[in-house]
């Protein structure tokens, strides 16, 4: 087992130190950020916020990898999370049992998913472009199932989905934590984690080898899809109501965000579900402190912008060297001084 | 024949051979359509469109992508909208001023991509969300330009029979796409983004300095992305933070169509041209239809769009399959299709690090 | 085919699909039609000013009788609403004023003040808190849409003559749910426990995420904190009626149906009709949302 | 011939560059005259290449000095090098299969009119300079057309045209057929007699001594040493490669397999074939025997294994394994049956680059186990250093990434890929191209002993001498359909000649 630790702390190091950054600046935002307390058997603080408003896309991130890692890209999630939001909530209103709606919108994501695979491992379409295609349709489609309305629901049992706890955390993060763990165990327990990186970096090298490369490509498109599906669920269950025009509205690119944080090329090859985690935290957590600081909202996307270029930046190979002769200098003239 | 048809212009004569299929389709279903006064609006409508299309299509034909054209283009529109009715700045001042920066702002993008060696689309990314983040930063409202130079640009127009109208900005974007074809088809520059899109690295090992045609192909975009802030801000005499939101994603779109691959190193700017007609003819289409609702509007778009790549993908297959005959023993597909390189000949598509 | 022999053609250039409450409106607009006979023709702009422009220059080029336009931005249409006077169609801004020197380019404009409604909202916070302290919170809509900042500054002129009101938090939860329980979850964080009196939202949407949020935050949203907001969607009459919300001022998604009667009236004499129709900006509390719930569940 | 009082043109003073864990060059020196062809040696791993990329910029250098007649020159890439005269044929074609070939030759520096490429001009231009070359071709074609020998020429002609004072090719006959190099060779004495100073990096000695006038011998990184190519007899130059004396038994004597396999073979072609792809042939493999197949470039001996391989799908003819028809729709259909394939572009069909030495080694072992049935890290590492050991793939340890080994030993790592499944058949493709005398020898060692250990190879190559050693069956192709099948002691270099010559060779473009 010791063989498949998600996180190996040592190549996480970035993330981990750029989480932490982000911590202290909600610290410093919030002062009583960190504080935890345990009521009604659920743990409350700010920790838990993050980790809770993170789950979808962590799960987003955690489908996202893997894609990313065969070179493809995925920007259909979002959409799908809305869809299978609408599924679930039409079901259940609808009358169905609330297992079988659940069922319904994590099949509503898998053939989301399928149809993406289909497009990009048999009939080749480049992946940005065959995702556009349900990107742009896939809306109108969740709009169609709650016909442009905000679908309310009562049903305990998928509001639950976001609301219950479990091990005296959200079932959210619970369920997103044990996805990035199945998902860790699916590719490195098993040989499909150097499948996904061998056809990523060498498709043809991968096929003469004997790797069925189209099967690799197509799967990592359903389970994108089945992941996007439950963060939608998730998302769907915490307003509980399937708001089929907003949900997952550029989650896309959060996700995307969040694996290349995670160190992830999007030239394709090696990625860590780990890691990808870690950078769907680090974007909540700014995001959240960029929410609590009391800015203006009118701020909100310049903040972002420059912190994405700094973490760009921190990661980029250039990076080093250059940090390395400013440190050399700084140090020098604090020796000569 | 032989000359003209070959696997780099067939995309292109496909996407012509569809347009002009659909419009037959639409013009039959709605006579209206087949007007000049249709062609004028098509053109106009779509100007800005287009000549964010020009300077995708150089950027995706470098191998990069630029998602940040409609936030730099909703900035235009509010930095030209603040300088001419804030400061009370000349029309022509100010359009100097937002095409310099602009292609600044270009330049600074090409300048992260190639020294962080970071892909273009998280840092474009970022560029978007900090122009629309500075957009808003200048404000947040719409404000209308009143100023008498800007009324006689807007509203000059040649006259089409049938009611039509040539407008300036449908002539600009028209222009534009003269300049990008010669600049991509014609000049040395060209030539090097070619080069840049099919390897990178063999290119820098052929003597291109790939930094500064990295940075040029961005800057270029940029500026583009400016001037069809100018001409939005032509076309509807006011300035707005969120003007274009998520108009990149069509201009991807309409150079997709026209058939230049997101792996770069082919394509061009004819097939935008009729990418951004297709685009906009589908929008007068279904405003023509008028019983669309909202939701199917969105699957009819995704659907076409679909339809297009479809289309595009069996030609092309077919024609690989069973176009080349004649020319000797036809090129035999090398031993694996699954990276999406035009030519499957060995040496292509190889994103190899070094020299062993 | 331009419409049946006798009845009217007119075309709809809708915003958007966004909320719940633009599809009522769009719901009313085709029901409104079918009932007086007239054949829609309606577009969905996605949001996007270009998009409702050329809606409208197809609109004229397949020559329908009127146009109805909610336009997404109030600046910039004067070129096309030009084209639409020239070639004799009658334009009727829906829900939204334009920002024009030239009025004569619309017939009249069918909307409420989105001012006003901001202060209607104001003015009740200032009368329900009566000379008490109170820390209000405001969840705005989407950065840069045109009513935010009406919204904004009516709702802060009514408070600004009672000094006791203090709006001490804005963040734009984009007229979502989602981002609204987000955003209040960031405010009750921030603000320390038990300090926030009042909640003012832009849309009924927004708030109706926010009252989750207080719930799971342990504290009673009409009770503990004040909640006011503007549409007057379903959803929040039954939060009324359940006691978590206390205002909402309703904005009536009913204007394309005055909008078709002005037309008709204005086709048959020929008199003008003034220039701004202006729907009431009303404000329901929880004594009658039981019924007004009722009554509304079934339009949206 | 060259003078050696000529005038040094480019002098390389103590170039040195360190890769992560590897100093791949170590103070060397490299000094060229006007007038004169430099033969740059070494085994694979040597740091030929790299010395070449430091001349031309290509990679930047961690110490040394370059001047350029006298004036000292630090080009920040290829293209300052050009401009300081030096021009340069990488060990891969670095052209661009997008563009069109007179595109490719004047890239950078297109002939204009009113500030746009005169495109007629810079075609005409193009064919005339490739004329030069002996080819005949439509400049203005996608260089996509054009088969990999054709490719290489004119990479050279581009570089030639570039070059004013220093030429370097490296290894730039791998590709090329006799009269190509023939063709080559007379280009290039004539460029030295017009002054040019060209380095030329090959791993054939005869074309060594054929063509150059001095040598200069690298290993491991560092200078072994300088000498006249007419001063320097072939052993002693074997010796300074290798750092030892070779015995003098060549490893190319015939030494076919101990008896001659009788029954049923392993594995039977009966006129497959391919439409637009390869003729209908015929092919017998039986385990402990090797077919050889030889034939110019493009003569679709490659086609013959994609289709035995799977890669590609025949229509028409039958193959029979064990004696029972089977349909290859995919490698995986092939490798199933035991197969295994090592293609002729390791870069692009072979190695995975990116992962380590281990993944690639393991992994169509551990695609024909599917991915359910991963091998635990510890199998991947017993097998990885197992065949390490057994090829002497050299590399500090197999976690090392694939793209950085030297050619030869990534040839090795590719073999051990297909070792490891254990395969009944394994077809190979130019197993030896651009792989060092030492290197060389070995890979032939191993053939001969996989053949006698019981498995079938079927192996193409362009080295006839080679081909002739160690098959116990050849198979002749020309223009993309069988041309003759030599068997037994028919089997001789000369034999293979003829068979292959029996009609006058044609250029290879598609
Ligand atoms: N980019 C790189 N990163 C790390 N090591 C490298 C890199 N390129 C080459 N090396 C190493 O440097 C050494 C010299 O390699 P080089 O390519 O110069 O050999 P060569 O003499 O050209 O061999 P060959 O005859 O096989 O082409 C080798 O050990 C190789 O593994
Ligand atoms: N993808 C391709 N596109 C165009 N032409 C191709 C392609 N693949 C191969 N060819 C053509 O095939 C011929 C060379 O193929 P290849 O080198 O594979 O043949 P071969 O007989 O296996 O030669 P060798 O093994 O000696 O290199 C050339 O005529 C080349 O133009
Ligand atoms: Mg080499
Ligand atoms: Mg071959």
């Amino acid at each position: 087992m010791s063989a498949f630790i998600l996180i190996r702390l040592k190549a996480a190091r970035p993330q981990l130190a750029l989480l932490v950054l982000a911590l202290l600046v909600n610290v410093f935002v919030a002062p009583g950020f960190l504080d935890l307390r345990l009521q009604d058997g659920r743990l409350f603080g700010g920790l838990i916020d993050i980790l809770n408003r993170g789950a979808p896309v962590m799960l987003l991130a955690v489908g996202m990898a893997p894609v990313i890692a065969t070179r493809g890209i995925d920007l259909s999630v979002g959409v799908i999370m809305a869809i299978s939001g609408a599924v679930a909530a039409a079901g259940v209103n609808a009358g169905l049992a609330w297992p079988l709606a659940i069922l319904a919108a994590l099949a509503t994501g898998l053939v989301c998913g399928l149809w993406n695979g289909l497009l990009v491992a048999v009939f080749r379409l480049q992946p940005i472009v065959a995702t556009l295609i349900l990107m742009v349709a896939g809306r109108g489609i969740a709009q169609l199932i709650t016909e442009g309305r905000i679908l309310t629901f009562t049903e305990p049992h998928l509001i639950a989905v976001a609301g219950a706890t479990l091990a005296a955390l959200p079932l959210p993060v619970v369920l997103a934590l044990l996805a990035a763990g199945l998902t860790g165990l699916l590719v490195r327990a098993t040989a499909l984690g150097l499948f996904v990186e061998a056809v990523g970096t060498n498709p043809r090298s991968s096929r003469l080898a004997g790797v069925h490369t189209s099967l690799v490509l197509g799967a990592v498109y359903v389970w994108s899809g089945l992941m996007a599906a439950l963060a939608g669920l998730i998302a769907t269950a915490d307003i509980k109501g399937a708001d089929a025009n907003n949900a997952g509205l550029w989650l896309e690119l959060d996700a995307i965000l969040a694996v290349v944080i995670g160190g992830t090329s999007l030239y394709g090859g090696r990625f860590s579900i780990g890691r990808s985690v870690l950078g769907a935290l680090v974007l909540q957590a700014m995001r959240t402190a960029i929410l609590r600081a009391g800015l203006p909202p009118e701020l909100n996307l310049v903040l972002m912008a420059l912190v994405v270029a700094a973490v760009l930046t921190q990661q980029s190979p250039a990076f080093r060297p250059l940090a390395q002769s400013l440190v050399r200098r700084f140090k020098n003239k604090e020796a000569q001084a | 024949m032989g000359r003209f048809v070959n696997t780099r212009t067939l995309p292109l004569l496909a996407t012509v051979v569809v347009f002009v299929l659909i419009y037959a389709i639409c013009a039959a279903q709605y006579p209206a359509m087949l007007g000049l006064r249709v062609m004028g609006n098509l053109l106009t409508d779509n100007a800005f469109l287009g000549i964010l299309a020009v300077g995708m299509t150089v950027v995706v034909v470098a191998g990069g992508i630029d998602l940040s054209v409609g936030a730099v283009m909703g900035l235009t529109t509010v930095a030209l909208a603040r300088l001419i009715e804030g400061t009370g700045l000349p029309p022509a001042l100010a359009f100097a001023l937002v095409l310099a920066l602009g292609g600044m702002f270009g330049a600074g993008v090409g300048a992260a991509i190639h020294y962080l060696k970071a892909p273009a689309f998280i840092v474009t990314l970022t560029a978007m969300f900090l122009a629309r983040g500075c957009a808003l930063l200048i404000s947040t409202d719409s404000i209308p330009i009143h100023n008498a130079a800007y009324d006689t640009l807007a509203a000059a127009a040649l006259a089409l029979p049938g009611g039509g109208r040539l407008t300036l900005v449908a002539g600009i974007m028209l222009l534009t796409f003269l300049a990008g074809g010669i600049l991509l088809h014609g000049t040395r520059f060209g030539a090097r983004v070619f080069a840049l899109g099919g390897n990178g690295h063999f290119a820098q090992l052929m003597g291109i300095n790939t930094g500064r045609t990295t940075i040029l192909v961005h800057a270029f975009c940029s500026l583009m992305a400016a001037l069809a802030g100018i001409v939005f801000s032509l076309y509807t005499r006011s300035g707005y933070a969120l003007t274009g939101t998520g108009v990149e994603l069509d201009a991807i779109a309409a150079v997709v169509i026209g058939g230049t691959l997101l792996t770069g190193g082919v394509g061009g700017v004819a097939g935008s041209f009729i990418g951004v007609l297709i685009q906009g003819l589908i929008l007068t289409w279904i405003t023509f239809d008028g019983t669309l609702s909202s939701w199917w509007t969105k699957i009819a778009i995704g659907a076409l769009l679909f339809l297009f790549i479809a289309v595009q993908r069996l030609i092309l297959v077919a024609s690989a399959r069973y176009g080349r005959s004649g020319a000797g023993p036809a090129a035999p597909s090398t031993p694996n299709q699954a990276t999406s390189a035009p030519a499957s000949r060995p040496s292509s598509g190889a994103a190899a690090p070094s020299a062993s | 085919d331009s419409g049946d022999k006798k009845g009217l053609t007119v075309g709809f250039s809708q915003i958007g699909s966004e909320s719940g409450w633009r599809a009522a409106e769009t719901k009313l607009a085709r029901q409104g039609a079918e009932q007086r006979g007239i054949t829609l023709k309606f577009s969905d702009a996605q949001q996007r000013q270009e998009n409702q422009i050329k809606a409208v220059r197809s609109f004229i080029a397949q020559g329908v009788d009127a146009i109805l336009l909610a336009p997404v931005v109030s600046s910039g249409w004067d070129e096309v609403l030009g084209e639409a006077k020239a070639a004799n169609i009658p334009v009727i801004l829906l829900d939204r004023q334009i920002d024009t020197p030239n009025v004569d380019l619309y017939l009249t404009a069918v909307t409420s003040d989105t001012i006003e409604e901001g202060r209607v909202a104001g003015r009740w916070l200032a009368g329900k808190v009566q000379g008490r302290d109170c820390r209000i919170v405001e969840i705005q809509g989407t950065v840069g849409a045109s009513l935010v900042a009406n919204r904004k500054k009516g709702f802060e002129e009514a408070i600004a003559t009672a000094p006791n009101l203090h709006l001490v938090r804005t963040q734009s939860g984009e007229f979502t749910r989602a981002k609204g329980k987000e955003v209040m979850e960031g405010f009750l964080k921030a603000e320390a426990p038990g300090s926030i009196c009042a909640v003012y939202s832009h849309n009924d949407d927004m708030m109706i995420g926010a009252i989750q949020a207080i719930k799971e935050a342990g504290l009673k949203p009409g009770t503990d904190i004040l909640t006011v907001s503007i549409d007057g969607v379903p959803d929040i009459f039954k939060a009324m009626a359940d006691g978590d919300a206390n205002a909402t001022v309703e904005l009536a998604p009913d204007m394309a149906p005055r909008a078709y009667d002005i037309l008709l009236a204005y086709r048959k004499d020929h008199a003008p009709p003034p220039k701004w129709v202006q729907t009431p900006s009303k404000l329901y509390e929880p004594d009658t949302a039981a019924a007004e719930y009722a009554r509304r569940k079934d339009l949206y | 011939m060259a003078n050696p009082e000529a005038p040094v043109v480019l002098a390389a003073r103590g170039l040195t560059r360190q890769y992560p864990g590897v100093r791949a060059l170590d103070g060397v020196d490299l000094t060229l005259r006007a007038g004169e062809i430099h033969a740059l040696l070494g085994e694979n791993g040597a740091g030929k290449s790299t010395l070449i990329n430091l001349l031309t910029g290509a990679q930047p250098r961690d110490g040394g000095t370059i001047t350029v007649d006298g004036v000292e020159i630090d080009p920040d890439g290829p293209g300052g090098a050009v401009q300081a005269g030096i021009a340069a044929v990488y060990q891969e074609i670095t052209l661009l299969p997008n563009l069109s070939v007179a595109q490719n030759l004047y890239l950078g520096r297109e002939p204009t009119r009113w500030g746009l490429v005169h495109r007629s001009r810079m075609n005409r231009e193009g064919a005339a300079l490739l004329r030069r070359f002996g080819l005949t071709i439509d400049a203005s074609r996608p260089l996509s057309d054009f088969s990999t020998a054709v490719q290489q020429l004119i990479a050279i002609a581009r570089a030639v045209d570039l070059s004013a004072k220093v030429l370097i090719l490296d290894e730039p006959t791998a590709s090329l057929d006799t009269a190509e190099v023939q063709t080559l060779f007379t280009l290039l004495r004539s460029l030295r007699d017009q002054g040019l100073a060209i380095v030329f990096v090959t791993h054939f000695l005869d074309q060594v001594y054929a063509l150059t006038d001095r040598i200069t011998v690298l290993r491991n990184g560092r200078l072994v040493g300088e000498r006249r190519t007419a001063d320097l007899p072939r052993l002693d130059l074997v010796a300074m490669m290798l750092g030892k004396t070779p015995t003098a038994e060549s490893h190319l004597s015939r030494r076919p397999a101990a008896a001659t396999p009788a029954g049923a073979p392993l594995v039977r072609a009966e006129g497959l074939g391919r439409r637009r792809l390869v003729g209908a042939f015929d092919a017998e493999l039986h385990a402990g025997a090797v077919l050889g197949a030889a034939g110019l470039l493009g003569s679709g001996r490659t086609e013959t294994a994609l289709l035995l391989f799977g890669v590609e799908t025949a229509d028409q003819g039958q193959l029979l394994v064990d004696g029972k028809a089977v349909t290859l729709r995919s490698p995986r259909d092939a490798i199933r049956l035991g197969f295994g394939f090592c293609p002729e572009d390791r870069k692009l069909d072979g190695i995975v680059a990116g992962l380590s030495i281990r993944e690639n080694i393991v992994l169509a072992l551990q695609a024909k186990r599917g991915w359910w049935r991963r091998l635990s890290t510890a199998q991947q590492h017993e097998l990885a250093d197992r065949y390490i050991k057994l090829l002497d793939i050299r590399t500090p340890d197999a976690e090392k990434p694939i793209q950085l080994l030297s050619g030869g030993n990534q040839q090795k790592a590719l073999l051990a890929r297909w070792l490891a499944t254990e395969p009944r058949l394994l077809i190979l493709d130019e197993p030896t191209r651009g792989i060092d005398v030492g290197a060389h020898a070995e890979i032939v060692r191993l053939l001969e002993d996989l053949r006698d250990r019981g498995m079938a190879l079927y192996v193409i190559s362009s080295e006839i001498e080679e081909v002739a050693a160690y098959s116990d069956r050849v198979l002749v192709m020309r223009d993309r359909a069988p041309a003759g099948l030599l068997e037994g002691d028919s089997i001789t270099p000369a034999a293979i000649v003829n068979a292959i010559a029996a009609d006058h060779h044609t250029q290879g473009a598609a």
